[in-house]
């Protein structure tokens, strides 16, 4: 029953290769330099040091310093840059070196990346990548653990995506790059070293799609980023109990990508939106509200949700409560089952 | 004032800073005082009684401007006044929704305009009718904006004219990072061979925008990157209701000092000397010496918008004072005094401006209302689902729909 | 059935005037200012010419340039030295001019505002206002008609509010600035010349609590700010086809305060959630979701929404389509009757 | 390197501004000799070599300075070295999750905040140990933020010194706000009376810092208003792994020309040089002089942080030229030469900071770890029952928990 298919790519698994999540980046935006000259890459500390996560280490030493960019240290300067650089004809791909680093370019985000297309009629495309490691877990200081995808799925003109393993991020990146819409690219930062199985000439899935990771006929758990794992997890101590619960990797978070939720809670009757990210006004709201509309007779319980709390995030010695683990989310799956 | 130092002992006093930066109306008109009569640091080719003046900079980079040149010049600044004033009258009779005036900026924006190449690129603020009109940007163009019908209808890239930004300092960043691409491309400091293989980007913005971050942030980024980046500064004193003493202290060319990159002040409402200036910074840029900021100073003669009253924050002296300095009247008189014009010439820009201004009436009356389905069309460059689905509900609601009778 | 129990405030409506909800904000930042001498009034243009909406009209003559401060043109300026007067003892009323203009003070409004209090655990408190005229219906060009809230919304530190009638502005403003945490205070700007019956000696309603209306039972609208008025017209004119609505002012964006909407719900069994901010992941987002967990035995149809479309807000001669208005909200409201 | 003309022409080529931005090894060196050499652009009152020498505008600021004054600061920086030492040990050992290293910027730390009256305001970043321990803010009190229990214990009201900021340039805003406080309070400027009626500000922020729009509007503030702002600028050549000519083509303190302000540069490895630099500045402002910038030009002698690995973006032939300037040893030569300081001296203040070590040790490890509810308390000041309830949820299900086993 509870078949996992994590990683399964269509295509010969021949040439497979292990690599990590972080190392799968790294070798996915390679790949997009190597095939397309306009591609360039700019950030703060992403040349000589390769970013603060090693992620675009090697590329400024094998590509130059024209195309893989030390910038001043603004985030508004590197997002504002890199929309012109885009107007002329290039594909930056930016690095915001942490989540909660993004927000001094918000203004440039929301008011010319998300609009520059629409504004022109399409005049002028913005093929632009902003890659922002996000969400806690790695006992940082502040600043350093949020997860601001809200902010950009509201966002009107924003492509937002996160990839959850490392099969995903090695294509998704490339993906995102050759997309000529602007996409917000989230990288769960606490999964960097998570080990997956990379056939480079499977074929990739598509980019702006949402995914089944594990069938299940219980109940279904939706979440993305960081929590794609915990769930995975949690589904697997379910079926130790004889509990088959469905995972889905919603992988585009906006536009969203929600037909295969809708056919999996039609069929489990039960739906618990799992993500990092305090609760009010968040990405686990609108699931829950399509949802309820799109399936309204479908649904035996309430979809529940399992978020962070709708508190700032705390000081690294408490996001353990803070963040959902494999407990809370087994709880949640609990009452949804009692209701 | 062309020191800081003389700048950085204000007497100490108990008086709360925030009146030390109010500027009385003494102030203001000793302000005034100093531009009128130019000063060192203000360049000036053309008097306001139309005499043209010498300056060993700058003249050179003029040299070549006929009297037919200089005609053309005047041209420009009369048809796009008109069409400036038409459009303001549209608004009034209700077919726009606001308007935005150039009124007294005409020397500036042709002068800064004129001074482009083919090759180079603009970035506007939401003002610059005037440069629009340098970059073949039809009047007609800009209406859909303040109409309500789109956000701008001409093709930014193929006029080399990007649309306007109104969110203050957006562009200034878009500039920098289009001006680094140029360079990157290498169409930077290109000797020898086609002159035109070298390319500089033009951005515009007012005395208000200097205080925001990202105006900062570009003077940073095309400083640090060699980018071929002229920061055009329309300096008018105001930003709506606040004269630039609430921006800064120092004139605002000065900022420039600050970063490694020249500074120029120019008589914003000489067209002539804004036009060397802003060759002379191009070719700097073109060369590889960018960036360069240039400071014109000008006048906003009308209101911040037609839905801005500045009898409520200005004196009427003030606009007084500076219509003695019209942009357009020095041309007018320097071309009779040289027998430059004859009153057939006068004539012709009468009768092309009227008809222009009967052209753009008739293109703005007859807008069509966009369709509703227009809502939804080119938010994203690839296909979206999503929307399509949102568009297909709103028309199929507003096809169900009996006349809003329920 | 159907009463409107609009603008009665509990105590005398003896000394009523006539008033503006633009004029009512006005006369509640004079009378705070009278009350507090620490009380501030800090933006562009908000000195001599009294804002560009005259909210501030007045203030700078009477109390003085030290305390209305016509700022240099940065909203990231206005709110980051609004916080250092508020640590120092003031309470700042910061203007943002447009609701399209706060996203360059953004960083300091999620970075600083949110979480300083926090952060000090108590020891440093911000008393700061920060009003944001928002919305559109006004015929305006770009960036002047947007309805941010939802990113505040999902800001955990913040006390975001909206008033949307006359009485409630002058109240909710004094309120808010006697607040000692800082509020986001959003004025529906195509409502500012609404007028109302102020009674200065009546007792205000509470500012962090939600507000009936209207009672009905057919159906509950949830709703804020500008479209307040749009759905009160709409129960109007469903009463006299015989269906009473209930009609439901949020007032409380965040944290929310969604009692008085439960009652409502396991009452009516239908709710309609009404809102001109584009509806991914949004307050009626939120609110649906919490009324599907709470409420999910007196549903008889799924919560609807109506609701600004998934787009930047549109040149002004579409916004009559992009806006909510009487119309689409019976709309939703005969399908949710018809489920 | 004094004027910016110097800088504006930057030659033309093909090379694409990028490469024109790199600093090569040998322009990091050349940089290093232009500032062990000083030159007349940088304050130095004590040499590397422990030489004190005249500074005709400077040396009444430190005047009154006597030997035991030296001693003082002398102890304040060994002993601000230590304490850093034992952080950075204490989280290799996994007691802290992470530790900004100071190394280096004791002088630049100590000089500055001892220049501070107890009236004044501080806003540092996130590297100012030093400042800390001038303000009465124990070591201690600053490990909850790198252990992660807290995010910093001191009160920023009683201590005068503000909450650590991470991020980049937003305490330049928040510290122009406090200080135009100050003013409207009138607390600057006054004469006569009790001249600690007076009262200024200090904020600190680095060299990347620069390129943050938010410290380009304070800077625009702080001189609209006249504000009693210090902005201290330790430029330590690095942020994280980008060398200084990645944010600015002039020297720092030369940024405050373009806004009409001083600027100066001091050498930051001198604590008497700093501490003189600062009176005057902060004199200055409570005054109703301010603003002022002083650039203090140090160096980071350690990792950015403990998880950054130097290595791989710079020469060590640097870190061992800073090492000949470093701030502790001139001072400990100059007391020596002067027998202003004998062994007993030396062996108390080595008793001390073992002492201080130890102490700071024993308070690390045994710092409990927050219960869950700290996560929900004081996020409002007014009651929150949403959060209380989200509270209760948590505690609840910690409660019902069997320990894990489901
Ligand atoms: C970020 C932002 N804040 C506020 C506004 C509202 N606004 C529009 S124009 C203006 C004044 C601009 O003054 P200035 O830069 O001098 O340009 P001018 O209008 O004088 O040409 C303001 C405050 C805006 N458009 N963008
Ligand atoms: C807005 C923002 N962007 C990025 C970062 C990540 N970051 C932390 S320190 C740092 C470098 C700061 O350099 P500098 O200003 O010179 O201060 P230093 O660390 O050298 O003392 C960066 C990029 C941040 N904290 N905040
Ligand atoms: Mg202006
Ligand atoms: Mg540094």
């Amino acid at each position: 029953m509870a078949t996992p298919v994590l990683n399964k790519t269509s295509g010969s698994t021949s040439a497979a290769q292990t690599t990590t999540l972080g190392k799968s980046l790294n070798m996915g935006l390679r790949a997009a330099m190597e095939a397309d000259p306009r591609v360039i890459v700019m950030g703060e500390d992403v040349g000589k040091l390769g970013g603060v996560f090693r992620i675009t280490d090697g590329l400024q030493k094998d590509f130059g310093e024209h195309r893989v960019l030390d910038t001043p240290l603004a985030e508004s300067g590197i997002i504002g840059t890199a929309v012109g650089l885009a107007i002329r004809g290039f594909r930056p791909v930016c690095e915001i070196q942490f989540d909660g680093f993004v927000f001094p370019g918000f203004d440039q985000i929301v008011s010319q990346v998300a609009k520059l297309h629409y504004r022109s009629q399409g005049k002028v495309k913005l093929p632009m990548v902003i890659r922002i490691p996000f969400g806690g877990g790695i006992g940082a200081v502040e600043h350093h653990s949020e997860s601001p995808e809200a902010y950009f799925a509201h966002t009107a003109g924003l492509r937002v995506v996160a990839c959850s393993n490392a099969v995903d991020a090695y294509w998704m990146i490339q993906q995102a790059i050759q997309c000529d819409d602007p996409v917000l690219f989230f990288e769960p930062k606490r999964r960097y070293y998570e080990k997956g199985q990379l056939d480079p000439d499977a074929t990739p899935y598509p980019l702006f799609s949402s995914r089944v990771l594990r069938k299940g006929d219980a109940a279904t758990l939706v979440t993305y980023g960081p929590m794609v794992k915990t769930c995975l997890d949690a589904a697997g101590a379910a079926a130790e109990e004889g509990r088959s619960l469905e995972v889905i990797d919603l992988r585009v978070l906006s536009p969203m990508d929600l037909a295969p939720v809708f056919e999996s809670v039609r069929r489990t009757g039960r739906l618990i939106v799992v993500s990092e990210a305090p609760r009010e006004t968040s990405l686990s709201s609108e699931v829950a509200a399509r949802v309820q509309e799109e399936c309204f007779y479908s649904l035996e319980a309430p979809v529940l949700r399992v978020t962070g709390y709708d508190t700032p995030y705390p000081p690294s010695k408490l996001e353990e409560e803070f963040l959902p683990d494999l407990d809370r989310v087994l709880h949640a799956v609990d009452r949804s089952l009692a209701w | 004032m062309s020191s800081p130092e003389q700048w950085t002992h204000p007497e100490p006093g108990d008086a709360p800073a925030a009146t030390a930066a109010t500027p009385t109306a003494e102030q203001v008109i000793a302000g005034l005082r100093a531009t009128s009569e130019g000063g060192a640091e203000l360049v000036q080719l053309l008097t306001p009684e139309g005499e043209r003046v010498e300056n060993a900079e700058f003249d050179r980079y003029v040299a070549d401007v006929t009297a037919e040149d200089l005609r053309g010049l005047y041209r420009d600044m009369v048809l796009v006044r008109r069409a400036d004033r038409e459009c303001n009258a549209l608004q009034r009779q209700g077919q726009l929704g606001i308007w935005v005036p150039l009124l007294g900026q005409e020397a500036a924006q042709i002068g800064a305009g004129r001074a482009l190449k083919p090759q180079d690129m603009a970035f506007p603020s939401y003002r610059e009718h005037g440069v629009a009109w340098t970059r073949g940007v039809r009047p007609e163009d800009l209406l859909g904006i303040f109409r309500g019908t789109d956000n701008g209808s001409w093709d930014p890239l193929a006029t080399r004219f990007h649309l306007y930004t109104i969110v203050i300092g957006n562009q200034v960043l878009n500039a920098a990072g289009y001006a680094m691409g140029q360079r990157f491309e290498g169409r930077v400091g290109n000797t020898g061979g086609d002159p035109d293989a070298n390319e500089a980007t033009m951005v515009f913005f007012g005395d208000g925008a200097t205080s925001q971050g990202d105006v900062h942030e570009g003077f940073v980024w095309a400083s640090v990157y060699d980018a071929p980046l002229v920061f055009f500064c329309q300096n008018n004193q105001w930003a709506i209701s606040e004269p630039t003493e609430r921006q800064t202290r120092l004139p605002l060319y000065q900022r420039a000092r600050g970063y490694g990159f020249p500074g120029v002040r120019v008589d914003g409402n000489d067209v002539l000397a804004t036009l060397a200036v802003s060759r002379w910074a191009l070719d700097e840029c073109r060369h590889g010496n960018g960036p360069v900021l240039i400071e014109a100073y000008t006048y906003r003669m009308d209101a911040h918008t037609t839905t801005d009253d500045p009898t409520r924050y200005r004196l009427s002296d003030e606009l007084e004072a500076w219509k003695l300095k019209d942009p357009i009247e020095r041309v007018r008189v320097n071309l009779i005094r040289h027998e430059h014009a004859d009153q057939d010439f006068f004539d012709s820009i009468q009768a092309d401006s009227d008809r222009l201004a009967a052209e753009l009436r008739e293109f703005c009356v007859n807008m069509p209302d966009p369709p509703p389905e227009r809502m939804f069309s080119k938010i994203y460059a690839e296909p979206s689902p999503q929307l399509d689905a949102q568009r297909d509900e709103l028309l199929e609601y507003l096809a169900g729909f009996s006349g809003g009778a329920h």
